[in-house]
């Protein structure tokens, strides 16, 4: 497999690392343990088009949402994540 | 002495006559000729009985040319070299070349395991699901070893492989596979347009079928066109020819596997050369020009030596001027199968007969009969006389139903061809079934590939050039190149006329699988009982499973279960094809990865001073740590590590540490960050501070510790444990940029930037003032507890001057760029000679943290939450951070979690073992009363006994209750007390004064 | 008074031999291995990359690279490590974590990585041959012009590679910073890869 | 029809021609007592268990295309019950001695091989890590040896053990682990649960579940039309997640493809089953010759049933660095499976919050070693309505409980257990 890194262009699958489903968003301080146990252990799991979190460890250290279809495992888009490199975020 | 080439012709065949080689078959001794294969070397001597099958150990001899090779296999080489199962058909012959028959005792021509073949009744397939169950023990007693010894084939090597592997990267935009006609026409188009091009050929020549089958393309003789074809390709810069290379796998992203075959052809590697490169080939585009197989049809004693595939008879005859027979008979049910009666005629054999399957043979056929005296039999071949010494007579079914028998001393068989699939079905493609040709084609092939010529059917050369040229010049296209691509190649298409035929009824075992003996009544026997499915079908008769895939079977076996079952063979379908293409050889995919370069190794910075002092090392995930330092005299490893120890709690030693994870944290939110991922508050730390932090996950469950000091306002310098570093500089980056993007915070390791030393021991201060600037105060006042400062040293070195202790000394960490690490190493030992200083190793360090009960790695199993280990204190409630809301759920706060505790033998002259088991005394143990274990133990030279760490239910609640340690892996069984987990200096007076 | 000695040691220092290695005859690959150089890795602050881009301009002479480049000022090479970050690398004492502090102020945050790296230059008639047992980036001269650069991983391990300019032979060149305590090991599995095609060794105390 | 060399030799006599079908090809009825979904070996070993253990018959077994056609015929056959946590320790130990009299009890020869498992250690902390495992199993009545480096000379010389960047120092052995024909292990439960009236039906895959108004579960859709159930069991690990979306359900499973690979076959070479401690690497003989071996699961979610190169390589170069003699043998075929990588890497078998549905799942890498055990802790559930006590603690809500069953302590990142 190949990713495109937004900001190394195509590379080799080995110098990434995979966390999982994009999708969950930490929840807020006081969301409560429902909310907390529904992200850190319910998936989607889905079979189809997922956003993924991948890690551009052997590059340039981005965290990078990847958008993958694990059927076929067809990539089809590639963006960094929200605080990669130093663009601007509001607070 | 070389015996005669007695089956070579005199002229002719790409062999070069003027390289004689010698080599040994069996122990004897042959001659062969640069350019030949094992296998046409073996056919040039005459040579009928090559192997002997899996099964029944029938006589087998060679049925293809090529990789597709179920018989013909042989041990290559011998000792270390030995390669078991290795193709005659695709092996170089070179001078000295050493083979061996494989799967038989004594010898292949007498084979005791032949006696199978009377058992065959009863061997049918699965047999073995049926019996062997009484009694349960003979299983692995009698009947399994009797079974493993008879299954099998070549014997692989016993030896290390002496050989060196590699791997390599290549990039294109067209990758081609084959460099037949179609491949050829391919790389053409696509070389023409100004794509970068790889074209794999497996063989050693290019050319494909043009180097047996000739022909005519663009009016010039086939050789002449590719001789032009080569020359105009390897005038183009971008465009590179791999000989010997198959294509054996498509992968993710345009990710090929191919592996080259780089000194195969030689007795050894040349000096610093490997035997065998895996190329990973990145390409935009693939072209599939692999060619096709010509299949077999199934009758009785098809298996017998010199039963021949058409095609591959004529290469012999035509590529490699030796004759398989002298005067052959042909079995076809199509048009093909006759050229190879035109090759032999044309090489001054005899034909003994045509038998043809169809029911009508062309008129330009019949006159080549009449006038070189063979007779052509409307029919089917229904059986073969012959043995290990090849064909004598064969028994034909005339289609009236009259029967005939043919003598000749060879059978030539085609029942048309099957399209090499298997790279375009790998990402579960599954191929279409094609009625004209009575074949399977590609279909579904994976993104950016397409197959062309045979591979997709086309079968005529006219056809393949066409389809060849046209997919290069899309490929080229769809990549981005649009250069000129002049006129396609043309030749015209011969006819195939095919009448399916795939099974003749007959007496006598009908072989489909002739590697595994699955015969046709195998097929039959399982659709019977119910392993219709063709998967099923694979699986239970062990159909298409042998060294050769299937290749020349899978579509036959298809063919009668469709027949028995009554459905179409596409309705009965493929099974799924898997690569590799063809075996790759396990150490090519290891490459350089092997014995002491499997891994990368980590030098520390004082590591060549270390190794000086001859310290033992040992090997901490990828680094090379200093474990002790022996001295002369000490007898063991214990001796030297309490010496270590006593040393650095009477006076002075100090350690490499660098291995710890060290990252700078820099930027306005740099403390706020920190605050979200320990668990503990670090935006409040004082600038010139150090404190301990632990890390959780987000199940709540400990993840790392260390200690981070605030070097400036917007600057912290954090550590990690050597085992985490990589994964929490990743955890870290992932909070940063996912988690709290809207925080200002960079992050960098420093890793390898520093090199840092722990120095512990009353005697520590002493030794500093010795190596750091005078102008600095070390006193407890101006470097307190937990201080962490920049520092000069003597010499004008600048260094980070932390004071933690691990050791539970009055101890300092200190860092100087690493390239100082070594010298910082000497220097430390110069600054300390006053004082006895002493390195110490791992070990060392180990002892002193059970000593001062700090948790390490066996405690931060990833199972202990901060309160098992006694951190729960530490644990902020007035912040969020990761981890925060899981930890506190019912099971991980439950009262009767096992917890850390101290562990000391009642008995104290008793050695401590980690693993052990903790068992409440008085009890018999067992999984209910099973209340934890022993994480870490060590010889405690301050304490003069043996202590531990342990996890147990409810431990700190029960300091001074006798347990039993359980330890029967090891037979031992003792009691211990559970104790307070710090053993030495527990107010920490020590490290404070 | 003990006297101390501040004996600056690479990482190759004992693992390098210099001279031929290999196969014999004309050396395919050169390895060199530089020294003495200050490295700074220069990372923009949140919302900063434009002011950390011009800082650099003002000091160095040319503009931080915004993408997978080595540019070169007269005192310095700026290689890109990622986004919105690169290194300063000079010959040793010329740029350092210090002086460029001050440059770049509360625009970026300094990390100083000159020992935390090994820089070795490839060049030779196959140093694109052997550097495609290693890099899975593609080489070829249109893909990786001089220049180029790349934070990627050769053998498992992270390196930040770029194309220097051509030697006067017209040989390209390949620079290779690797980190420090993986230098042997990488450098054992580049002699292992080299070694067919003869390998000249040697080292240089100074950036060129 | 009884098998046995008698029965065999009496059918070579007439040419093999009076052999039944080795399960009846039933067609759904209308209505059972119990349809279990999925007819791999868990499946399918319910199925018989219900038959023969707990006298519930009317059973149908619903294969979506042929039986073994998931990870059951496509794993590395490998059988052991050396776990370390409560929960896994009893549990796979109970489906261990299912294994020793499988053959026995299914009349169908699954080859069941006991070589022994032999896990490497190449440091004291691993060492420790075993000798705490293998107490655990002594504990509770399990077979475990601890092995020094001079007892694995003798009995596996061909280690590397002169030039490993890792050297072996010892391994935990378990003799009465090994190997089993993992297709034979469905067949035999496919015949003999359709001798006792278990319907076993392939190409018939469910499309939803028919609910009696919100709430329970009193049948399936199939590609071949409703069938009524009493109860439904699940048992697709690798489409958990998808099977129990059309009930609603989100688990705590990712999908992920663990590769597999096989040599050509050669005369014997390596005697048990061993695992590579400092690589991704294990490897055992088939009885046809063939090493069968494996390593790490490629790391992303996956429902491909293929996996990607850099694994593979990573696989071989355990082999090598382990094994240096096997460089010259050759890889035949690769093939990946989809493992239900639950959050903890311990499997789960309880009832679903929804009425009548059952749910077993979540096997990692450890379903096919399960098998027996699985489909007797199963099939005692759908009996019995309660968990068997050796499946208490593989409950669907331990995660909310924080009582994860966590061998590997990597928490609830799938890919990583």
């Amino acid at each position: 497999m190949r990713i495109t890194c937004p900001f190394c262009g195509e590379r080799e699958l080995s110098e990434f690392s995979y966390l999982g489903d994009a999708k969950p968003v930490r929840p807020a301080a006081d969301a409560g343990e429902e909310a907390v146990y529904d992200y850190v252990y319910l998936r989607d799991n889905v079979a189809g088009v997922m956003a993924e979190n991948w890690y551009h460890g052997g590059g340039c250290r981005a965290w990078l949402e990847v958008t993958r279809n694990t059927l076929t495992h067809e990539i089809s888009a590639v963006e960094p994540a929200a605080g990669a490199g130093a663009r601007q975020v509001a607070k | 002495m070389s015996s005669s080439q007695s089956h070579r012709l005199t002229s002719g065949g790409l062999i070069d006559r003027s390289a004689p080689l010698n080599f040994r078959f069996d122990g004897k001794t042959f001659s062969g000729f640069q350019g030949d294969t094992l296998a046409s070397a073996l056919v040039a001597n005459g040579v009928k009985l090559v192997g002997r099958s899996f099964k029944y150990h029938r006589p087998r001899g060679i049925l293809t040319a090529g990789s597709e090779e179920p018989n013909a296999l042989v041990e290559l080489r011998t000792g270390a070299r030995r390669e078991a199962n290795t193709k005659a058909t695709t092996a170089e012959l070179y001078e000295g070349l050493e083979a061996a028959s494989q799967n038989r005792w004594p010898s292949l021509r007498h084979d005791v395991m032949s006696v199978n073949q009377l058992f065959a009744p009863i061997f049918v397939a699965g047999f073995y699901y049926k019996t062997f169950m009484w009694p349960a023990k003979f299983w692995e007693m009698i009947y399994e070893p009797a079974i493993r010894r008879a299954a099998g084939l070549g014997r692989a090597a016993q030896l290390p492989d002496p050989d060196h592997y590699d791997k390599a990267w290549a990039h294109c935009d067209v990758v081609i596979a084959g460099s037949g006609p179609a491949g050829l026409a391919a790389a053409l188009a696509a070389g023409r347009s100004g794509a970068r091009v790889i074209l794999c050929e497996e063989d050693f020549v290019p050319g494909g079928r043009l180097l047996s089958d000739g022909g005519t393309i663009d009016g010039l003789p086939a050789a002449d066109w590719l001789a032009r074809t080569l020359a105009e390709l390897a005038s183009m810069p971008d465009v590179r020819m791999m000989t010997r290379t198959t294509l054996f796998g498509v992968y993710d992203g345009g990710t090929y596997g191919a592996i080259e075959r780089v000194n195969d052809h030689l007795p050894v590697p040349p000096e610093h050369q490997v035997r065998q490169r895996l190329w990973r080939i990145v390409a935009k585009r693939c072209v599939v020009a692999a060619g096709a197989i010509e299949r077999p049809i199934v009758f009785a004693g098809n298996d017998t030596p010199d039963v021949m595939m058409a095609s591959a008879m004529r290469t012999y005859v035509a590529r490699y001027a030796a004759t398989p027979a002298k005067r052959p008979a042909l079995f076809t049910n199509n048009e093909d199968g006759w050229r190879t009666v035109e090759t032999a005629l044309a090489a001054g054999l005899q034909i003994a007969a045509v038998i043809d399957a169809r029911g009508d043979v062309s008129p330009a056929h019949r006159s080549l009969a009449s006038k070189n005296g063979f007779t052509v039999l409307h029919g089917s071949v229904s059986g073969v006389d012959g043995g290990k010494d090849g064909v004598r007579k064969i028994s034909v079914s005339l289609a009236g139903g009259a029967r005939a028998e043919v003598e000749a001393d060879g059978l030539a068989v085609s029942g048309g061809w099957n399209p090499a699939v298997g790279l375009t079905s790998y990402h579960r493609g599954r191929p279409k079934w094609r009625d004209d040709i009575a074949a399977f084609v590609p279909d579904g092939a994976p993104p950016g590939m397409v197959a062309a010529g045979a591979a997709n059917g086309a079968f005529g050369l006219g056809a393949c050039l066409r389809e060849g040229f046209e997919a290069g010049a899309v490929a080229a296209r769809d990549a981005g190149r649009n250069g000129n691509t002049g006129a396609a190649p043309t030749a015209s298409d011969e006819a195939l006329s095919l009448t399916p035929l795939w099974h003749v009824a007959g007496k006598g075992k009908a072989f489909v699988d002739q590697q595994h003996d699955v015969t046709a009544s195998d097929i039959e026997l399982a659709q019977r009982e119910g392993f219709e499915s063709v998967e099923h079908l694979k699986r239970y008769t062990t159909l298409g499973m042998a060294t050769d895939q299937g290749k020349t079977s899978n579509v036959a076996g298809l063919a009668i279960m469709a027949a028995v079952s009554g459905k179409s063979i596409p309705e009965t379908g493929t099974t799924i094809y898997r690569p590799p293409y063809v075996p790759v050889a396990i150490g090519a995919f290891a490459g350089h990865h092997r014995d002491e370069a499997f891994h990368a190794t980590r030098l520390t910075p004082s590591h060549h001073w270390a190794a000086e002092q001859g310290a033992i090392f040992v090997d901490t995930g990828l680094w090379k740590r200093a474990q002790w330092y022996p001295r002369a005299g000490e007898k063991d490893w214990l001796e030297s590590v309490t010496r270590e120890v006593k040393a650095v709690r009477s006076g002075v030693g100090f350690c490499d540490v660098s291995t710890l994870g060290k990252i700078d944290v820099h930027g306005p939110d740099a403390g706020a960050f920190l605050d979200r991922v320990y668990i503990n508050t670090f935006s409040n730390l004082t600038v010139g501070k150090a404190r301990y932090g632990l890390m959780l996950r987000e199940d709540g469950l400990v993840y790392d510790d260390g200690t981070t000091s605030r070097l400036a306002e917007d600057h912290y310098f954090l550590t990690t444990t050597t085992a985490k570093a990589g994964l929490v500089m990743q955890h870290l980056e992932f909070c940063r940029q996912v988690l709290f993007p809207e925080l200002d915070v960079q992050l960098t390791s420093v890793s390898d930037q520093w090199a840092q030393f722990s120095i512990a021991g009353p005697k520590t201060r002493d030794l500093l003032k010795e190596i750091v600037d005078p102008a600095e105060d070390l006193s407890n006042e101006g470097f307190p507890f937990m201080g962490a400062r920049e520092v000069a040293l003597r010499g004008g070195i600048k260094a980070r001057l932390f004071r933690i202790s691990f050791s539970g000394e009055m101890a300092f960490e200190i860092s100087v760029p690493a390239r100082y690490g070594e010298a910082m190493a000497r220097n430390l030992m110069i600054a300390g000679k006053p004082f006895g200083v002493t390195p110490y190793g791992t070990e060392a360090l180990g002892v002193m943290r059970v000593e001062k009960g700090h948790v390490a790695g066996p405690e931060l199993s990833g199972t202990t939450t901060a309160a098992d280990l006694g951190l729960g204190k530490m644990m902020s409630s007035k912040k969020d951070f990761i981890g925060r809301v899981m930890a506190g759920r019912e099971a991980l706060v439950a009262p009767d979690r096992q917890v850390a505790v101290g562990i000391k033998p009642v008995d104290k002259a008793r050695r401590l073992r980690s693993g052990a088991h903790i068992i409440p005394k008085g009890q018999t143990p067992g999984p209910d009363n099973d209340q934890g274990y022993v994480t870490s133990v060590c010889f405690s030279p301050t304490l003069d006994q043996w202590i531990g760490l342990a996890l147990v239910e409810r431990g700190r609640e029960r300091i001074g209750e006798i347990v039993h340690a359980h330890d029967p892996l090891r037979g031992e069984d003792y009691d211990v007390e559970l104790c307070n987990p710090v053993f030495y200096d527990p107010d920490g007076g020590r490290q404070r004064g | 008074m003990a006297e101390f000695s501040w004996e600056v040691r690479s990482p190759l220092d004992r693992a390098l031999v210099a001279g031929p290695y290999g196969v014999r005859g004309d050396a395919g690959v050169s390895l060199t291995e530089i020294r003495n150089f200050d490295l700074v890795q220069v990372m923009a602050r949140r919302g900063m990359a434009g002011d950390m881009a011009k800082a650099a301009k003002a000091r160095l002479g040319v503009a931080a690279p915004d993408a997978p480049k080595a540019v070169q000022s007269s005192d310095a090479t700026l290689i890109w490590s990622g986004p919105d970050q690169f290194f300063v690398l000079s010959r040793g004492g010329k740029h350092t974590t210090e002086t460029l502090a001050q440059t770049f102020a509360s625009f970026a945050s300094l990390s100083d990585q000159s020992h935390a790296r090994v820089l070795i230059s490839i060049s030779g008639a196959k140093a694109r041959t052997m550097l495609a047992k290693l890099s899975s980036i593609d080489l070829h001269p249109d893909a990786f012009a001089i220049g180029a650069a790349a934070a990627t991983s050769m053998d498992h391990t992270s390196v930040t590679l770029w194309r220097g300019g051509d030697k006067s032979d017209g040989q390209a060149v390949f620079n290779v910073l690797v980190f420090a305590t993986f230098a042997v090991s990488l450098w054992h599995t580049v002699l292992d890869s080299a070694a067919e095609y003869g390998v000249a060794i040697g080292h240089s105390e100074e950036l060129a | 029809m009884k098998y046995s060399i008698f029965s065999l030799a009496r059918a070579a006599l007439s040419g093999h021609k009076n052999w039944q079908r080795t399960w009846r090809d039933a067609s759904p009825k209308d209505h059972y007592d119990v349809v279990i979904i999925g007819g791999g070996g868990h499946g399918l070993a319910t199925a018989w268990f219900l038959a023969s253990e707990f006298g519930i018959k009317n059973v149908a077994v619903l294969e979506k295309g042929w039986i073994g056609s998931g990870n059951a015929g496509r794993n590395t056959t490998i059988i052991r019950s050396n776990y370390g946590l409560p929960g896994n320790t009893g549990f796979y130990e109970l489906s261990m001695k299912l294994w020793e009299r499988m053959e026995q009890d299914l009349n169908y020869n699954s080859m069941v091989s006991q070589r022994g498992v032999l896990n490497l250690y190449h440091s004291d902390a691993q060492r420790d890590a075993y000798a705490r495992r293998g107490n655990t199993m002594r504990i509770n009545g399990i077979d475990a040896e601890l092995l020094d480096q001079a007892a694995l000379k003798k009995m596996l010389p061909f280690l590397n053990f002169d030039h490993a960047r890792f050297p072996v120092q010892g391994g935990l052995l378990q003799r009465r682990g090994g190997t089993a024909r993992h297709d034979a292990v469905v067949w035999g439960y496919a015949h003999a649960a359709s001798e006792l009236g278990v319907d076993i039906i392939q190409n018939c895959e469910v499309t939803g579940f028919v609910r009696d108004g919100n709430s329970k579960v009193t049948g399936v859709e199939t590609s071949r039309g409703k069938i009524g159930a009493g109860k439904v069991g699940m048992a697709v690990a690798g489409s958990s997640s998808r099977v129990a979306a059309m009930a609603g359900l989100r688990l705590p499973i990712e999908s992920h493809v663990l590769q597999a690979f096989v040599s050509e076959a050669i005369k014997p070479l390596i005697p048990g089953v061993m695992t590579f401690g400092a690589g991704h690497f294990y490897v055992s003989q088939s009885d046809k010759g063939g090493l069968v071996f494996g390593g790490d699961i490629d790391g992303y979610n996956s429902y491909a049933q293929r996996g990607n190169l850099p694994v593979m390589e990573d696989v071989c170069e355990g082999g090598m660095a382990l094994i240096p003699m096997i460089g010259r043998v050759r890889l035949l075929r690769q093939w990946g499976g989809i493992m239900d990588m639950s959050m903890d890497g311990s499997p789960i078998i309880d009832k679903t919050p929804v009425d009548g549905l059952y749910l077993n799942a979540g096997w990692c890498y450890g379903g096919f070693k399960a098998t027996p055990g699985s489909g007797f802790v199963f099939a005692h559930l759908l009996a019995r309505d309660e968990s068997h006590k050796e499946a208490a603690l593989f409950r669907l809500d331990r995660f909310q409980r924080g009582a994860m069953i966590d061998e590997k302590g990597q928490g609830a990142q799938p890919n990583l257990h």
